[in-house]
């Protein structure tokens, strides 16, 4: 397996080849959403200049070589995430759609009143307000896990949170504030011992570690290209077969029927029934060309390289007195996501003049707010790391940050 | 792709002559296949003498392919055991799923080896299997 | 203002340059999906080389980049179409998905048991199953408006249908299988004046025509970007602004909200409201790339060009007897769309044979069953043409036609 | 860009300096702004005399450009009558969109015309303006 060089890595993503303000590009801004390598890009190119098509039922060559483009990307991800059948990958436009689908197709039919819902408070909004939506109209109740002060969930909170009455678990595998893992595999044991069905929101973990579905015996999966280095506009949703069957569809339209009366219609089976409309076939080549992209890098590589670099990143902040580690501050169970706080300075303020200096932050409350009032901090700044990321963008993150303080009148 | 290995005179000949293409007295199993995607609508009738495929036949609507399929599939169970019958079906999907390279193993599907090479028309290859499918149905 | 000249146009286009299993290509499936001009593929590649990020909320260059690039395609499809204001432009990810937000937040909401919808009977799929979900679940009324004759429908037709009961009329402006341009003016008039909301599915006119939707007084109106040139993943949806705000959201997440709490949540005014998650700013890119590449050309100098191919078509086409026309055989209000069958020769039939002479087409019910069901015709072949077709593309169908004849025992 | 322009000393002064940033004793208006996308919420209070206002002051959070601007506003209008602090938000607004390039009218902002380079940093605009757009909200 080739070791993961950072160096040789950036020469693929031309963003990085920038400059910005004047200053090289330190992109720290990878949960938010990732950048393209030249060979994602150029797949698109080619896509577009040579078998593009309105796939299904075309009988003609370009139809026919979308169709074989739209499936290979769908084997592909199939293989990556390790599902058992191919149809059990369903393309949406984003991790949010993709829970937006099990909330109105599963939640809306299977959820009655009295019903539980948990959720953990870190969680991101696109997975938070489809189950309020949820939970309002089937008079469900929608309970939270809370953190413990090292960010994590303990067995505690979750043994009191999921009961028999729980019929939703859904969490995030990695909190895109905190850098938290949270504990899945246990939360999907003690959940199907409960009754419950288990989503898993992998917007910010499948980019980053090797994931298995069959493994983790998930129900649902989400999560998003852009995030992993593939396109915007496409989003995956992994569900299990038996569930995807018994769902009713939740978008109806063109290719995902059998039969269409004036009256009433009968659906194709899965995974059609749930894509309606032209699909994104670029998207979905983008994103094929972003899996096998990381695949040559190897997602264990991948990880292995983001704890070097949250070390070295933790190491350097903790020696900074002023500077509050939002989140787990060891490197248990905790992916390369740092949120902090700085005294007397507004995130936004820090987001601002890192930028002038060519440091690529992200501040805000990060779609998070009931994690952020549960906090007690209105905003936090957040870098977040990805393979072409070195130890040199965070000694100019480092350095940034002393920048800041002077410029506000602080010591360094 | 040359059109002559699809749209082959064997397939071209049975779309034409229909002469499986009727319906059966007194019919022991009826059985409907249809593609959704692409309308083709088949109903297979068979008689069966114990385990034999007395006779066998077809009605409904499609293209060349379709039609030309269930025609030439009729000819070649006609006479045979239902088990023979279904090895058959097994043995043809399995070429067009080009799970099969022995040319030996295919030459029991007779004139059925037309459609070897419908995989060169992704788009085609259900019209091939729909009568084969719904035999499948139909004896099991 | 340029006059259209297709031989220089299709050197814009990199998959016309290919040779289609040996042959020249003769891409006449522009209703299934349109081509790439190679400056809409460029700027996509440029947009991922250079300005990519997470917009919306981000302090730093790329978020910048990509937000005011997110905001001028808003800006583009405002003016392309004559919205009143930028946020009545919402993205979506195709035609089917606009439609579906409408029935979701719209339909839902505002329609009561015995309240009617009407569609008319050429409806694509996308613009049936919406309404008959609608109408199940409020108890409404689903009512179709009929064809005559010559695939249009009557004055009479709309007056008998459109009632002061009549809540909803849903009417493709041009419909994909027959290329009947539906008289949407009248309809909407009198719609309006009926007390009812009038949506335009515009998938296969926008592309085609000028397309003014204050001079219409439309309330709603979809399309979608693959089929003007224009990336898959990327649909627009238009709404009348005191509508959409009436309206609740239909997804929920990221990016539509103002506050949330652990049990409720606040939203983000149009058109952030209707957009959660990360958007596809890419195809937002693309898309306005796209826009810009047919107005320069000219919307009226493309419907002038079109009309004249139809005219050709049509001239060669009705000399052969073994042909029959599905659609208006005049070209008074028509677009560039033609429907046919053969006798004898099943559709799927014609167009994989006509693939192998390198002319693509599509054959099959073209996602209107019920117009199948109401023609009492199973499928049909149909040919559509765009700014890059010409009078060659038509020659080398009509021998292709021959050949198919041919092929099948018949004289030419 | 150039940092200075946006983080001028005037901005980091008042940002630093919060001799506006108290509760008033009495207000007549109590106004909240808040920009829910970055979490900047801050109260605004008037003590008016006739159509003068006699005393201004703010509380809340927000980040340095949102305190500045508000305490520079909060400079510049008291003292001031509602009609003139009116014009002088207008004035504000118009200058951040870019709505004058004539120097002079801009002088009488004074202080405020620190933030004129704002829009060198889109994400920041809704910062600088959020106090403007709650004086005018409070006076309105
Ligand atoms: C009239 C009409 N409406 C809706 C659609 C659906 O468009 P999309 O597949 O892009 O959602 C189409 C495209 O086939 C169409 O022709
Ligand atoms: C944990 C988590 N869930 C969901 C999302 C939503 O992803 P998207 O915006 O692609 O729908 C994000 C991205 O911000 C995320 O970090």
């Amino acid at each position: 397996m080739p070791k993961l060089n950072p160096h040789q890595i950036k020469e693929d993503f031309p963003i990085l080849q920038q400059k910005i303000n004047g200053n090289r590009l330190a992109y720290l801004d990878n949960s938010a959403t990732t950048l393209k390598p030249i060979q994602v890009i150029e797949a698109i190119s080619d896509y577009n200049k040579k078998s593009h098509g309105n796939p299904h039922r075309g009988a003609h060559k370009l139809s026919v070589l979308a169709t074989e483009e739209y499936d290979l990307a769908r084997k592909k991800v199939k293989e990556f995430i390790n599902a058992k059948h191919s149809e059990e990958i369903i393309f949406t436009k984003n991790t949010t759609e993709s829970l937006n689908l099990i909330a109105y197709s599963y939640g809306m039919n299977f959820i009655n009143e009295g019903d539980e819902i948990v959720l953990a408070i870190s969680e991101h909004h696109s997975n938070i307000l489809p189950w309020q939506r949820v939970a309002k109209e089937k008079k469900a109740n929608l309970k939270y896990m809370y953190l413990n002060a090292n960010s994590r969930i303990s067995e505690k909170e979750i043994k009191e949170k999921i009961t028999t009455r729980t019929k939703i678990i859904s969490i995030a595998q990695m909190s895109n504030v905190l850098g938290t893992i949270h504990p899945i595999e246990q939360i999907i044991e003690y959940g199907h011992k409960m009754g419950a069905i288990i989503i898993v929101d992998g917007a910010q973990s499948v980019p980053h570690m090797p994931v298995d579905v069959q493994d983790l015996d998930v129900d649902f999966f989400g999560f998003s290209a852009h995030k992993m280095l593939g396109p915007m506009g496409i989003g995956i949703l992994y569900g299990k077969k038996e569930l995807l069957e018994n769902m009713p569809p939740y978008l109806t339209g063109g290719d995902m029927i059998e039969y269409v009366y004036e009256q009433e219609a009968t659906f194709a089976p899965i995974p059609y029934k749930f894509e309606a409309g032209t699909q994104n076939v670029e998207g979905a080549v983008g994103l094929r060309a972003a899996i096998e992209y990381l695949e040559n890098i190897g997602l264990n590589n991948i990880q292995k390289h983001e704890e070097i670099l949250v070390e070295y990143a933790l190491d350097k902040m903790l020696k900074l007195p002023y500077i509050d580690i939002q989140g787990p501050i060891d490197l248990y169970m905790r992916g390369g996501i740092i949120s902090f706080t700085l005294e007397d300075i507004h995130p936004h303020d820090i987001a601002s003049i890192l930028d002038t200096y060519g440091i690529a932050i992200r501040a805000g409350h990060h779609c998070a707010q009931p994690l952020m009032n549960y906090l007690k901090i209105p905003a936090t700044s957040r870098i977040s790391f990805y393979l072409y990321n070195n130890t040199e963008d965070i000694d100019q993150f480092i350095e940034g940050i002393k920048k800041v303080r002077k410029w506000f009148g602080y010591g360094s | 792709m040359d059109l002559d290995s699809i749209y082959s005179e064997i397939i071209m000949e049975h779309n034409r002559s229909g002469h499986n293409k009727k319906a059966l007295k007194e019919p022991d199993i009826t059985e409907r296949g249809h593609n959704p995607s692409c309308g083709d609508d088949i109903t297979l009738q068979l008689k069966l003498n114990d385990n034999i495929i007395e006779d066998a036949s077809f009605t409904g609507v499609g293209c060349a392919i379709s039609q030309a399929s269930t025609s030439i599939m009729i000819d070649l169970v006609k006479g045979k055991t239902i088990e023979d019958a279904l090895d058959l079906v097994n043995t043809f999907l399995a070429m067009i799923k080009s799970d099969i390279d022995n040319e030996e193993e295919l030459e029991k599907l007779e004139d059925a080896i037309a459609f070897q090479n419908i995989s060169n028309m992704p788009a085609r290859v259900k019209c091939a299997v729909l009568a084969w499918h719904t035999l499948k149905e139909a004896l099991l």
